[in-house]
């Protein structure tokens, strides 16, 4: 998008140039009339970034106000860089999810690598110290070169910008899945520690105040990146493709420690990070959160390229750079930090009074415009919805039954599915430990940190499957909190809040509108249920290539507060001669399950019921049995089915386990994938201490030291005897094995 | 007839190169104040059994699909005979 | 003893470093700026891991000329313990103060887990708690720790019993296996593996708490004869 | 006077290339049964302001220095004059 001349006021209306910019005719006329004048290039340029999707969430906005944002413990909710919620003793925790779907369909490893980088800002642009990453990826099957290579370079991108760093990346999911081979989905998540006393806020107050540009300097790289981000991807979306942006993790460490020392400086009065948008969104978003203006002189701007307009430079996403506002006459003190980090620190503008974004260029005003216009009054759209017939037919369907003729057989090929299959061919990239804090590694429903100096730790996952979405949004919805809440819960953690990532196809298309709208229902009312509100997450719609959406897929990040390092729980048996119980009962549960896609190749039917209530009980019974010492390992059931997580709690240990099913259908037994399920461990001597706070739970078997699964039917026949070592093979196995 | 070929492979233009940057750095922190631009690209020599017509062609398709990533890099390359000794 | 953590721009692990010898071992730490140009006063010196300037030219290319290289290789001189892991011991390769040099990893893949390193020598200042021939569990954490020297160099440090420590099993195609080696004196000792991510049973292993007991064991001893 | 001046480095012949042995793996599966080999090396493209007396000397000790490791790789380069327009 470079251009030679560009284009007056006069064109930009006549040839419908904001239309490439992806304006709609009667947002061009909302500008108009704000500006009561013909916008000029530049003037429409931070228009079309602003009020695209990715910044305004002006499609998005009627559904995100369902979700309840507020409880006892939230400090920031929605509407900063991150959400906060309080954990006590003066101290809170920081996180938020984004995505970078489309910036990795195009450059896998940069996109992977720039999204990491840009949710590392958002976290310490709150004044927190990041201390986790996590990611949540979603490719097309393991079989097209295509996908490996995306997989394999997105899994490179988060590794390398993450180990560089020094955050270290402690969870995550992937799963497989053909709607996704076009349009694979990177969400990358990042956990942050602060003190109460340290919260910043993006905000340019008090007039006079100098604007201050610190970090990167500005290439002509991402111009649109928020725009292209709104769009489907296509062909004709090829051409338009901005200069990729290139991440530069070495510079994000400087800046972050850089930016964590300016904190303690009182001279600093607001803090942002560019992302989308850069330094546009930044500014006026600033400004308009503080009832103020910002004037900046672009010449003032470090510059990587010779000759940028002021449209580029505004419009560019160049990676890290955070934009200041720092007390008038102490600039000093503050370039001074960032001089000793090596960094360029510039002041580039100041705040006025006038609410008004004006920007200068070799001595020109080349944009005035009010900062709310641009921050806060993007149209809102209510797009119209319909149910889609594919639903109507599922619902109708009768329920799906597997054949299963050879237990062991089929729970093999289970483990092997690459989704269920394990994960360490992507973690073993990642440096989960460094700083030292990571209890539970990769490998158990959550990972644990410590949080040194105190006794108390934090869990943390993503969880989503999006195929019970599919099925039924709104259900699935409620699974999907449902399911993070539970993995946290089993790692010996009270949930605290969540933040999401809503992957969807495009909100013009009726049926997809619907499954935004019943999901996030679904979503709200768990969130409310399980007291888990949401303080933060991100939209990504237009996840569609040749006109076929992905599965809906509101990827969920949550994080829960262990209150003593001792009640940290794996999933992995820890000693012989262990109770096993299982908490819950099995249904006919086999709609979108892994068990269906196997055998039919696809999935269809009903998502399983889940009783959120039922749900909330059964959590607060587990950790409440955890904290009372009586649990020894605890792992909930999710795909696969009971068989799987039995064979994963066996899996990195020397046991094996002897258990009899206690209901007569062995298949449904076996792989059902009926939600809110445990299989819980606990020592002889804890057993009536146990049983008294889950009287629910009925002991089924054993851990055994002999390293053999023995599973016995209700009649006492064995169903299963296989060798550990053999089936944790297969599943270790598995997707080194698909990428060869 | 056995080929050797260079395939130069550089970021495009606008790409960012943070290696170039870093190396630009230190290089004025070694006293070499007239570095004025360092950008690092690759250099991939490769030994090629073929033939004359193909040889071209193949090294072409090699770089488009597999050498260069053309979403961020640009390529040309040197192609010589070997001459056995 | 007092112990000085050098810390260069993209340093990752000298919080690691730090607390492993101060709340683990429990002796005195100090973080060392890149840019000061002494260390006096300390007893031993911790290069630690990460990602000095980026690694962007070869790993440990460019911190070597910090300022703080030339009391590093001072230090060693005069025989004070000086251990580098991770990119410590990349800098060490390349400010010449150990032989040798890195590739990428064989599989061109970084790793992180643990792995069962080999005691090849168990007398030195860093191994005198170890066993040879003991056998622990200590992390690695790199991309590019595919350990080479040429054939005379790996004779000189088999000859001198340099090696202090190999991997049990092949996992990133160094020369021998190997994962640490000293210089011929000693004193400076250069590892892959992380003794610091081991030092708390909490998180799962503390092999290598071992290695900064025995640096202060002989320390200590040390200076009970010249006290 | 300004010069453009290209240093290549080279992995040394006795040093195992990784990178270089996977690249060629790569092309065998996709179809260039041909390669015979592939060796990865760096180019560098420095911008330096110097005086013609004085270039020669300031890249090699660059490259003694800093841009090449002699353990295991060997440089070259060239050095042309920047013609400006
Ligand atoms: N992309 C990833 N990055 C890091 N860790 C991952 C990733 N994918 C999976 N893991 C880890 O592998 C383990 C199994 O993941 P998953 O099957 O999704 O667990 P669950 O079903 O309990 O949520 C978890 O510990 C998870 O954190
Ligand atoms: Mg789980």
């Amino acid at each position: 998008m470079q251009l030679l001349h560009e284009p007056s006021p006069q064109m930009i209306k006549d040839e419908k140039i904001y239309a490439e910019m992806g304006l709609s005719d009667s947002e061009f006329k909302m500008v108009e009339n704000i500006l009561g004048r013909l916008p000029n290039y530049t003037e429409i340029g931070l228009f079309s970034v602003m009020w695209s999707e990715h910044c305004s969430y002006k499609n998005s906005k009627v559904v995100l106000k369902k979700f309840p944002t507020n409880g006892e413990k939230v400090l920031q909710g929605p509407g900063e860089g991150a959400g906060i919620i309080d954990i006590g003793d003066e101290q809170a925790v920081v996180f938020k999810i984004e995505s970078h779907n489309h910036p990795s369909a195009i450059e896998p490893y940069q996109g992977a690598a720039t999204g990491v980088g840009g949710i590392i800002r958002d976290v310490f642009s709150m004044g927190a110290r990041p201390v986790a990453l996590l990611n949540s990826l979603r490719f097309g099957e393991l079989k097209n070169p295509r996908v490996k290579y995306l997989f394999e370079e997105v899994v490179a991108g988060i590794a390398g910008y993450g180990n560089c760093i020094g955050i270290p990346t402690v969870g995550g999911e992937v799963q497989f899945d053909p709607c996704y081979e076009g349009n694979p989905l990177v969400n990358a998540m990042c956990v942050g520690l602060i003190d109460h006393k340290d919260i910043q806020k993006g905000q340019a107050k008090g007039v006079g105040n100098s604007v201050i540009y610190v970090g990167a300097s500005t290439g002509r790289d991402g111009i649109h990146g928020a725009t292209f981000a709104s769009e489907e991807l296509s062909e004709a979306s090829e051409a338009k493709r901005p200069a990729v942006q290139v991440g530069d993790p070495f510079m994000e460490k400087l800046l972050l420690e850089a930016c964590l020392e300016a904190i303690k400086n009182d001279a600093l009065v607001g803090i942002q990070d560019m992302g989308a948008a850069g330094l546009t969104s930044s500014s006026a978003e600033m400004a308009s959160k503080a009832g103020s203006g910002i004037e900046m002189d672009l010449d003032k701007v470090p510059q990587r390229e010779k000759g940028m307009t002021a449209y580029e430079m505004m419009l560019s996403e160049s990676q890290e750079r955070m934009l200041l506002v720092v007390q008038k006459g102490r600039e000093q003190e503050m370039i001074e930090v960032f001089e000793r980090w090596g960094l360029e620190a510039v002041i580039v503008g100041r705040v006025t009074d006038d609410k008004k974004l004006r920007l200068l260029h070799k001595g020109e005003v080349v944009a005035d415009v009010p900062v709310d216009a641009l921050a806060e009054d993007a149209p809102v759209y209510h797009k119209p919805s319909a149910e889609p017939a594919y639903f109507r037919q599922f619902q109708k369907e009768a329920a799906f039954q597997p054949e299963v003729t050879n237990v062991s057989e089929t729970l093999k090929e289970l483990l092997a599915q690459p989704t269920v299959a394990s994960k360490e061919w992507v973690y073993d990239q990642y440096d989960y430990m460094v700083r030292t804090n990571t209890v539970v590694a990769p490998g158990s429903d959550a990972a644990v940190l410590r949080i040194r100096g105190t006794e108390k730790a934090l869990a943390m996952t993503t969880d989503c499957n999006s195929r019970y979405i599919y099925l039924d949004p709104e259900v699935g919805g409620q699974i999907a909190i449902a399911e993070a809440a539970r993995n946290l819960v089993c790692s010996g953690a009270k949930p605290l809040g969540v933040t999401d990532c809503l992957n969807y196809g495009s909100p013009e298309k009726p049926e997809i509108f619907w499954q935004l709208e019943k999901s996030t229902d679904g979503l709200s009312e768990a969130c409310r249920v399980l007291d888990t509100p949401v303080i933060g997450g991100n939209v990504s719609l237009y996840n569609e290539t040749n006109g076929v959406a992905v599965y809906p897929t509101p990827v969920i990040g949550m994080v829960g507060l262990v209150e003593h390092v001792d009640h940290i729980t794996k999933q992995q048996f820890q000693n012989d001669g262990d109770l096993i119980y299982v908490i819950g009962e099995a249904a006919n549960d086999f709609g979108g399950s892994e068990l269906q896609k196997l055998q039919q190749g696809s999935i269809s039917g009903k998502a399983p019921a889940l009783d959120l209530q039922v749900e909330k009980a059964r959590q607060d019974q587990v950790l409440a049995a955890i904290q009372a010492g009586t649990v020894a390992s605890a792992h909930d059931l999710a795909e696969g089915g009971f068989l799987v997580a039995l064979a994963e709690s066996t899996f990195g240990t020397e046991f094996g386990a002897k258990v009899k099913l206690n209901g007569e259908n062995v298949v449904k037994e076996s792989f059902a994938e009926t939600p809110s399920r445990y299989i819980i461990t606990v020592s002889k001597e804890k057993k009536d201490q146990f049983e008294a706070i889950v009287p629910e739970a009925v002991q089924i078997g054993e851990v055994t030291t002999n390293a053999t699964l023995t599973v016995l039917d209700k009649a006492g026949n064995i169903v299963l005897n296989e060798e550990v070592k053999q089936l944790e093979d297969t599943w270790r196995g598995a997707i080194s094995c698909l990428l060869k | 007839m056995l080929y050797e070929v260079k395939v130069f492979i550089s970021l495009k233009e606008a790409v960012l190169d943070p290696a170039g940057a870093a190396v630009k750095s230190s290089l004025h922190h070694l006293g070499f104040a007239g570095v004025e631009d360092v950008r690092i690209g690759k250099v991939m020599t490769l030994q090629i059994e073929s033939t004359e017509d193909k040889i071209e062609a193949a090294v072409t398709e090699m770089c488009e699909k597999l050498l260069a990533n053309p979403v961020i890099e640009d390529y040309r390359f040197e192609i010589e005979e070997v001459v056995s000794q | 003893m007092k112990f000085a953590v050098i810390v260069f721009p993209g340093s990752n692990c000298d919080l690691d470093m730090y607390h492993a010898v101060k709340d683990e071992l429990g002796v005195d730490a100090e973080y060392v700026w890149h840019d000061e140009t002494s260390l006096e006063g300390f007893d031993g010196v911790l290069l630690p891991g990460g990602f000095s300037y980026g690694d962007y030219l070869r790993t440990g290319a460019i911190a070597r000329f910090s300022p703080i290289m030339e009391s590093v290789i001072k230090a060693a001189n005069e025989g004070k313990p000086v251990l580098g892991v991770c990119n410590g011991f990349q800098i060490l390769l390349e400010a010449g103060l150990l032989p040798g040099a890195m590739r990428r990893n064989k599989d061109l893949k970084f790793i992180c887990r643990p792995v069962q390193l080999v005691v090849e020598n168990g007398g030195t200042m860093f191994t005198k708690e170890y066993e040879k021939g003991q056998e622990i569990t200590i992390p690695v954490a790199h991309g590019e720790g595919n350990y080479y020297c040429d054939e005379v160099t790996l004779e000189t440090l088999k000859a001198n019993n340099q090696i202090l420590f190999s991997y049990k099993d092949d996992i990133n195609g160094s020369v021998n296996s190997i994962a640490g080696i000293t210089n011929e004196a000693g004193n400076v000792l250069g590892m892959m593996p992380h003794p610091e991510r081991a030092v708390d049973s909490l998180l799962g292993s503390n092999d290598g708490l071992t290695l900064f007991k025995s640096i202060l064991s002989h320390w200590r001893e040390r200076n009970a004869i010249t006290s």
